[in-house]
């Protein structure tokens, strides 16, 4: 493998995005985190157990709650799906007839952190009540015209997942909803 | 002097904070708080434009949003069409100018901003009066989230209970399902050219609230009289506001022209204010009680305004007998609770006869209503009385925003009209820019009285969102320009823009059409592309195409119901063509499945239709197989995929995957192999869309561009071109691959593409195979695809241009047999050459056929659909 | 050609709305412009007077009242083309036919293609029209600038215009007073029209529809004749007569009066965008319609805030209109956006349903089809294509393509 | 703007949903068997009620399940199925 030619969804915006952090003062932050590792993970519930070995940690029963074990968080997705984000290693093969199944979606997502005002900038465009979530929450929602997947990734923090074909769109529309706090 | 009508101190307005405006040609000034109404009426100005129809002259009746009849167009610091000026807030550099009915629009583009916000609470209080208040205060308790909405400014020494968050300036203009409100709040107007450019001007509030308290208060009505529309004729209770808020005297001759006791304060104020006032009182004998202190009694009783002098101002009034020379007009006719928001959640309303206004009845939403929305503490004193029909019924008004008159409602209902919503029409009454709030029950009241019938019976027309009047540019909100639709793109798309492709929109994404080098058009850049493809190497960012990862036990036996060929006798390792059908027979969507592995196929739609696909899929497998064991995921963004194309292409291949054995035998045609393509793990298909030898590289989507340029690279040397959609449309269309979307219109089966060698042959259900037997969809002379050659090799048909049997065209209705769904010039086969859907279209091949273009007859060769490499000898290169 | 701004007449005398008899020869349930349209040509074609219309509310209170009244015959397959155009031809007599102001305006109506694809179906929807007698032309950017001065044909919009279809002789009238004209010209051949008067079910002996109930009594007809647009379905229903109608609701809405700035009759399929200014000055324009099923008479706002975001691209100069009022009617649509108009198997029966968004413009030429069937017992050649059978035999006449949302 | 509860991920906006129509219409068991009415039936035959109805909805911008909800096509009232 020769070295790393990867380009990132939003590896362009990274002086935007850095605009915006002096701007505001440092009461808004936007940043990609690029390249996170992402296996969507299918189970029946039998087979749950088996496909949670496989990919080495306890999956969500509730919906719309994470699990955090190490530097993987897998999310409730639907009631046999999950999203495994982050750690590394070989892609878990899956066995004939398992009952579980796995994707690896790593490419297909990009990560866009917001910090600060997180709260107050999505409410421009997501109609969740984000003041209710509660602890370890995730939600596949819409922010403004894009399909995401919002996590509790850090104190203070909001992770968006957004497909890699959306991603420059859904940073345009984050910075030009920022655009009053950059005067 | 400046402002003669000043006195005292209102208590929203800043004395220390002067502002100057232009009304019309006349410069004038007020201070910081006045509204432009309160501001003109401290300078004297009553009459402020001319009503729509009549032209009449109008003044000023209100001291809010209700104003039927003080119309203004702004002109500064941006234009904007009929405003009431009884809702702009002065600003220093206002340019306003009377209003003849009719806005005008600007056509300066609008350089304001607006945005939207969703907000959420426990408890939604509409109003910030008393009543509001107290339920906000209430209301307010920890973890219990309070919002206080008001259409006023802030008012100086106004309190927020703590604990509630209260938005000024925003108005409540719509009760959708679910307690669902919206409410626009207006950021900068009150500052003119000061507001901050980066700043919403306005901005929709979409609140979501666990209940919602009304406290929307009640509108003063006025009571018909002849010529009851002249300048100086308010509403009593807007002249308090006026002097209470704005400190400014209406009139300094007042007559007090009221039903019902509210209007005695009004005197009371004005007279300690200096004004000389005549109270005249409706009621007979009444000696009108006032809610509190020492009365002033009523000087006139049971009476009647029968004539009024003056056209731009009213100078004098006549009073039963006795004319009284005036200078304002301050009518009380009872109030009408403001319950547009309480109707539009679904809120019954019933007609209260003591109050001669509509109460809430009940609401299916968490609704509450109070204070003199709910009625409370309303003089009850039923409907204003209207006048003893006479000559003067077409001077006297109703609804003076839309000019109708008492006689206007009784010609409705002489024509035979009887019910509100057709004397609503017949007459336009209530559908100004105020929607009626002041004149509805007015108008019901003399529909009431020309039927012989009652308000209650004749009832109100229904209350629409908005409240009050929205721009078209704040609902538009911030989806605009670039962010009206989402732009995608793929992860080549530097590139191609840094190489001068121009682009087509294909759904939302934005795809390579083709790469115009210098002085080349279209058809030249075009042209090179195709030549590039038929005779050496050329490649294709196809990355758009929809892939889905189908796994599960029964993976195999779930495509197998959703294609019209068999999935499931794919060996793994191998790729085949598919076409799906909806239930109706008509294709859906076509692509490839690539068998992965037992349980296992990735399958490839076209590039409008993945997510289109991928719900089917979902919707088969949830609702009508959940046994089937299937997992379906889009990867579509997780690979990037270059199609590499023609007879060079094997030489390039081989040069950036030196572990893949490219010879045919080792890797067949409708095969896949994983392996490294310039030092990328990447998985290749050997499938093709132009006829040529051709592979279709996939990489995970980051390292898309990196792939991309090494392949420029490595095909440097063979002169490769990158191509765009146009000619991998005139490439597919000389092989007669049909286009989904462009060669069907959801009319189209299998068969009729020439597809029957798609549809399986056992007699094993697929979605959609029940319909193609039906009698009109197995009718042998159904449109089929064909190929068409136009006798003059240089002549372009148009697309859509339509197929008949002959010429001349006789006189219309001519039937015809089809049109031309796809149509090019091709260099393979240096012509042009067409597609098209033709009734017996393979019957009729080698006939002669006519295409219409606007009447003109082009003759044209009907062919089968495949014009080059019939025999498909060049697919392995 | 900038619209006039003349208020127009008000006419002293109207139609009578009477007690209904116990029986006539023709009921018709529904007295929106279809009902009113067919109810007077067959008095007027058919000498056919014993004819009573019932309307559940006040007279052409649903739809009537609240379409966008867009005129146009430009429809993609010749059997559309056909109804359609005969349509447009009696809505060009319609104000001396009826001896009443309609205000119909043919002003043209621009169809915008956006999309290399809607570019196609343009050119081919402007040949099949030529070839039916509609008149029908393509327009190039420039051209659509020239026809309407305030449409933004800058390439550097999102969805930029690319060209569009034109067809000069379509326009607009004046909703109510088309069903007026209609209803004054009915009563006055002898129709009774009866407002107020809901039908609650059907009389049926030996499989024949012999009458109706209704809130105001039963009433025995020889023929009963529907034409209740949104409310088939509930009507059909009470004789177990299951159709392929689906009811959703369609939102427009009004702007204030402007002063004279929309020369003709811009749609947008793309964009969901469909507006003009009437002749009193209002803008006035359509959205989409609700994905959901729905008999109430109102919408979700986000329909209306996407359609004015597209009408702001599409029209800058509207940034600082206002919104004044927004409604819904109720379409019901078919399965192929086209309409159901014949028998229904029931003997005694009749159906004119599905027109979907259409049935404004389709007013005056439906009315004429739909009476000839009442009075023949067979449908008239114009609406013999749109029968109930075709979706047993999978002849579908499918306008979603031309018609998508913006009729 | 209906509130739609999902019975996986709660109340959200209509806007995150797709809509199915009519609830409980199977795919025939043996399509070849029917008559071309039956079929036609099938396709294109809904109910269509004014009150209340049993309708599909999925999920889409959610976790992409589908589920049956009862609503009021009148007062847009919804309610779970059972």
């Amino acid at each position: 493998m020769t070295a790393d030619r990867r380009r990132s969804p939003l590896g362009g915006f990274a002086t935007a995005f850095a605009r915006l952090d002096t701007g505001s003062g440092g009461r808004l932050r936007i940043a990609e985190r690029p390249y996170p590792r992402q296996l969507d993970v299918r189970a029946e519930p039998t087979a749950r157990a088996a496909a949670e070995a496989a990919v080495g940690m306890a999956l969500p029963s509730t919906p719309n709650r994470i699990n955090r074990s190490g530097d993987r968080t897998a999310l409730w997705l639907g009631p046999d799906e999950w999203l495994v984000v982050g750690g590394g290693g070989d892609v878990p093969a899956v066995p004939e007839s398992a009952g579980w199944g796995l994707v690896d979606v790593s490419a297909q997502r990009t990560a866009v952190v917001l910090s600060g005002t997180a709260v107050e900038l999505l409410a421009y465009g997501c109609a969740l009540d984000l003041d209710r979530m509660g602890p370890d929450w995730c939600a596949q929602t819409t922010l403004a015209r894009a399909g995401v997947i919002l996590w509790d990734s850090a104190t203070d923090e909001i992770c968006v997942l957004v497909r890699a074909s959306f991603a420059a769109y859904l940073a345009a529309w984050l910075l030009d909803a920022a655009t009053e706090l950059i005067g | 002097m400046s402002q003669p009508f000043r006195h005292g101190d209102g208590d929203r307005i800043d004395r220390t904070r002067p502002l100057t405006f232009r009304f019309g040609d006349r410069v004038l000034t007020g201070f910081g708080g006045d509204t432009l109404a309160s501001a003109l009426l401290a300078n004297g100005v009553h009459e402020v434009g001319r009503s729509v129809d009549l032209g009449r002259p109008r003044g000023i009746v209100a001291a809010g949003v209700e104003e039927p009849s003080a119309l203004v167009q702004i002109e500064a610091p941006f234009p904007e069409p009929m405003l009431t000026a009884t809702t702009v807030e002065l600003y220093d550099g206002l340019v306003a100018q009377p209003l003849a009915g009719r806005g005008l629009l600007s056509s300066e583009p609008d350089p304001a901003r607006y945005d939207a916000v969703w907000a959420h609470c426990e408890v939604l209080v509409v109003g910030a009066g008393p009543a509001g208040l107290a339920a906000a205060t209430d209301a307010a308790r920890p973890g219990q989230r309070v919002m206080l909405v008001d259409e006023r400014p802030p008012g100086p020494g106004e309190a927020t209970p703590a604990g509630v968050r209260r938005l000024s300036r925003t108005t409540v203009v719509g009760y959708y399902d679910d307690n669902f409100l919206v409410a626009i709040e207006r950021r900068t107007d009150h500052l003119g050219p000061a507001a901050p450019p980066n700043a919403a001007r306005q901005r929709v509030w979409r609140i979501r609230a666990g209940r919602v308290v009304l406290a929307t208060g009640a509108h003063e009505r006025s009571i018909p009289f002849p010529d009851n529309d002249r300048p100086g004729i308010m509403l009593a209770g807007a002249a308090l506001t006026y002097l209470r808020c704005y400190g400014v005297l209406v009139g300094r001759r007042a007559l007090v022209y009221t039903t019902n006791d509210s209007a005695y304060p009004v005197a009371d104020a004005l007279r300690s204010a200096g004004a000389e006032v005549v109270v005249a009182d409706t009621r007979l004998g009444s000696r009108g009680v006032p809610p509190a202190g020492n009365p002033p009694a009523a000087d006139l009783t049971g009476a009647r305004i029968t004539e009024v002098f003056g056209e731009q101002r009213v100078i004098c009034v006549r009073v039963g007998d006795r004319r009284l020379d005036v200078d304002v007009v301050l009518v009380s006719g009872g109030f009408n609770p403001v319950l547009h928001l309480y109707s539009q959640a679904g809120g019954r309303l019933r007609y209260d006869e003591d109050l001669g206004a509509l109460l809430p009845d009940g609401c299916r939403q968490r609704v509450d209503v109070v204070g003199t929305a709910a009625g409370e503490g309303l003089p009850r004193c039923g409907p204003p009385p209207l006048p003893e029909p006479s000559a003067a019924d077409s001077r006297t008004f109703v609804d003076l925003a839309r000019d109708v008159t008492i006689a206007d409602v009784r010609r409705a209902t002489s024509a035979g009209l009887r019910s509100v919503e057709h004397i609503k029409r017949y007459t336009t009454a209530g559908t100004a820019h105020d929607q009626g709030k002041t004149s509805g029950l007015l108008t019901s009241a003399a529909v009431a009285a020309a039927l012989g019938s009652s308000a209650a019976e004749v009832g109100v027309t229904t209350a629409r969102p908005p409240y009050v009047p929205v721009a078209f540019a704040t609902l538009a909100g911030r989806d605009r320009g670039d962010l009206f639709d989402p732009i995608r793109i793929t992860p080549m798309h530097g590139w191609h823009v840094a190489h001068g492709a121009t682009f087509e929109n294909v759904g939302q994404w934005k795809r390579a059409w083709y790469y115009p080098r210098e002085g080349e058009d279209m058809a030249a850049a075009v042209a090179r592309e195709c030549r590039a493809a038929r005779t050496g190497v050329a490649m294709m960012d196809v990355s758009t195409l929809g892939k889905i990862d189908v796994q599960g036990p029964d993976a195999a036996e779930f495509l197998d119901r959703l294609y019209t060929n068999l999935m499931s006798t794919l060996s793994v390792g191998t790729v085949r063509y598919g076409v799906m059908c909806g239930v109706d027979g008509m294709v859906l969507d076509d692509g490839t499945a690539a068998r992965l592995g037992p349980e296992r196929y990735l399958v490839t739609t076209t590039t409008g239709n993945a997510a289109l696909v991928l719900d089917w899929m979902e919707e088969w497998l949830q609702t009508e197989w959940p046994r089937l064991r299937v997992w379906c995921t889009s990867v579509t963004e997780q690979w990037a995929t270059v199609a590499l194309v023609g007879p060079a292409a094997r030489g390039v291949l081989a040069r950036v995957a030196p572990d893949l054995a490219v010879d045919t035998a080792s890797f067949p045609f409708m095969r896949w192999r994983d392996t490294t393509v310039a030092g990328l793990p990447a998985r290749v298909f050997r499938i093709s869309f132009s006829g040529e030898l051709a592979y279709e590289i996939n990489v995970a989507s980051w390292n898309g561009h990196a792939l991309w340029e090494e392949l420029v690279a490595a095909g440097a040397a063979d002169g490769i071109v990158p191509y765009g959609t146009e000619a991998m449309h005139v490439l597919r269309a000389e092989k007669g691959y049909p286009i989904v979307g462009q060669d069907t219109d959801g009319t189209v089966t299998p068969d009729d593409l020439g597809l029957g060698w798609a549809i399986r042959k056992s007699d094993k259900d697929f979605v959609g195979r029940r319909s193609l037997s039906r009698p009109d969809t197995a009718r042998p002379d159904r449109k089929q695809l064909v190929g068409l050659l136009p006798e003059d090799p240089a002549r372009h048909l148009v697309e859509g241009a339509h197929i008949v049997e002959r010429a001349p065209l006789g006189p219309p209705p001519v039937p015809y047999l089809g049109h031309v769904t796809s149509s090019y010039f091709s260099v393979a086969l240096d012509r042009t050459f067409a597609l098209a859907l033709v009734a017996s279209g393979r019957q009729r091949i080698g006939t002669r056929l006519f295409a219409t273009l606007d009447g003109e007859l082009i003759p044209v060769e009907v062919t089968g659909p495949v014009l080059y490499d019939p025999k498909g000898a060049r697919r392995d290169g | 050609m900038l619209n006039t701004l003349a208020e127009p007449s008000r006419p002293d005398r109207l139609w009578r709305s009477v007690e209904p008899r116990r029986r006539y020869q023709v009921v018709i349930v529904g007295g929106g412009g279809h009902g009113l349209a067919t109810a007077y040509y067959l008095a007027r074609n058919h000498g056919i007077t014993d004819v009573a219309l019932l309307e559940r509310g006040w007279l052409a209170g649903g739809n009537m009242a609240r379409n966008t009244t867009i005129i146009r015959s430009n429809y993609l397959w010749e059997a559309s083309a056909g109804i359609y155009e005969h349509s447009l031809k009696l809505w060009e007599g319609l104000e001396e036919t009826l001896g009443y102001p309609i205000l119909f305006s043919q002003r043209g109506v621009l169809n915008l293609a956006h999309s290399p694809q809607e570019v196609r179906d343009s050119m081919r929807r402007v040949q099949a029209n030529r070839l039916a007698g509609v008149d029908a032309q393509w327009l190039e950017p420039a051209d659509v600038a020239e026809v309407c001065p305030i449409v933004n044909v800058s390439p550097q919009v999102r969805y930029p215009v690319l060209g569009a279809t034109f067809q000069p002789r379509a326009g607009i009238a004046k909703h109510d007073y088309v069903a007026w004209g209609f209803a004054r010209a009915a009563s006055d051949l002898g129709v009774d029209i009866v407002e107020n008067c809901e039908v609650t079910g059907f009389d049926v002996r030996a499989g024949r529809v012999t009458g109706v109930r209704t809130t105001r009594g039963d009433i025995a007809a020889e023929t009963v004749a529907l034409s209740a647009a949104g409310h088939t379905s509930v009507l059909a229903d009470m004789v177990g007569l299951r159709l392929p109608l689906q009811s959703h609701p369609l939102q427009a809405l009004v702007s204030e009066l402007l002063q004279p700035v929309h020369p003709t009759v811009v749609m947008s399929n793309a964009v969901h965008v469909y507006v003009s200014q009437a002749h009193k000055g209002e803008l006035v324009m359509g959205a989409g319609i609700d994905a959901y099923n729905s008999y109430s008479q109102r919408g979700a706002i986000h329909i209306i805030e996407r359609q004015l975001a597209a009408a702001v691209e599409l029209f800058p100069v509207f940034a600082r209109a206002h919104v004044l009022r927004t409604w819904a009617g109720i379409v019901d649509v078919s399965p192929d956006a086209s309409p159901i108009v014949g028998l229904t198997g029931i003997d005694g029966l009749l159906v004119n349903c599905g027109w979907g968004t259409g049935g404004f413009k389709a007013t005056p030429g439906v009315g004429w089809c739909y009476a000839h069937t009442i009075a023949n017992g067979e449908p008239h050649p114009l609406n013999a294509p749109f029968t109930l059978d075709r979706f047993t035999s999978g002849a579908l006449i499918d306008e979603h393509g031309a018609a998508a949302v913006a009729h | 703007m209906m509130l739609i509860t999902c019975p996986w991920c709660g109340p959200r906006i209509e806007i995150e949903f797709h809509y199915g129509g009519e609830a409980g219409v199977a795919y025939p068991e043996n399509p070849a068997e029917l008559s071309h009415e039956e079929w036609g039936r099938y396709l294109f035959v809904r109910a269509n009620p004014k009150g209340e109805f049993f309708e599909r909805w999925c999920h889409s911008a959610g976790c992409r399940r589908w589920f049956d909800l009862r609503r009021d096509t009148v007062t847009h009232e919804t309610g779970s199925i059972g």
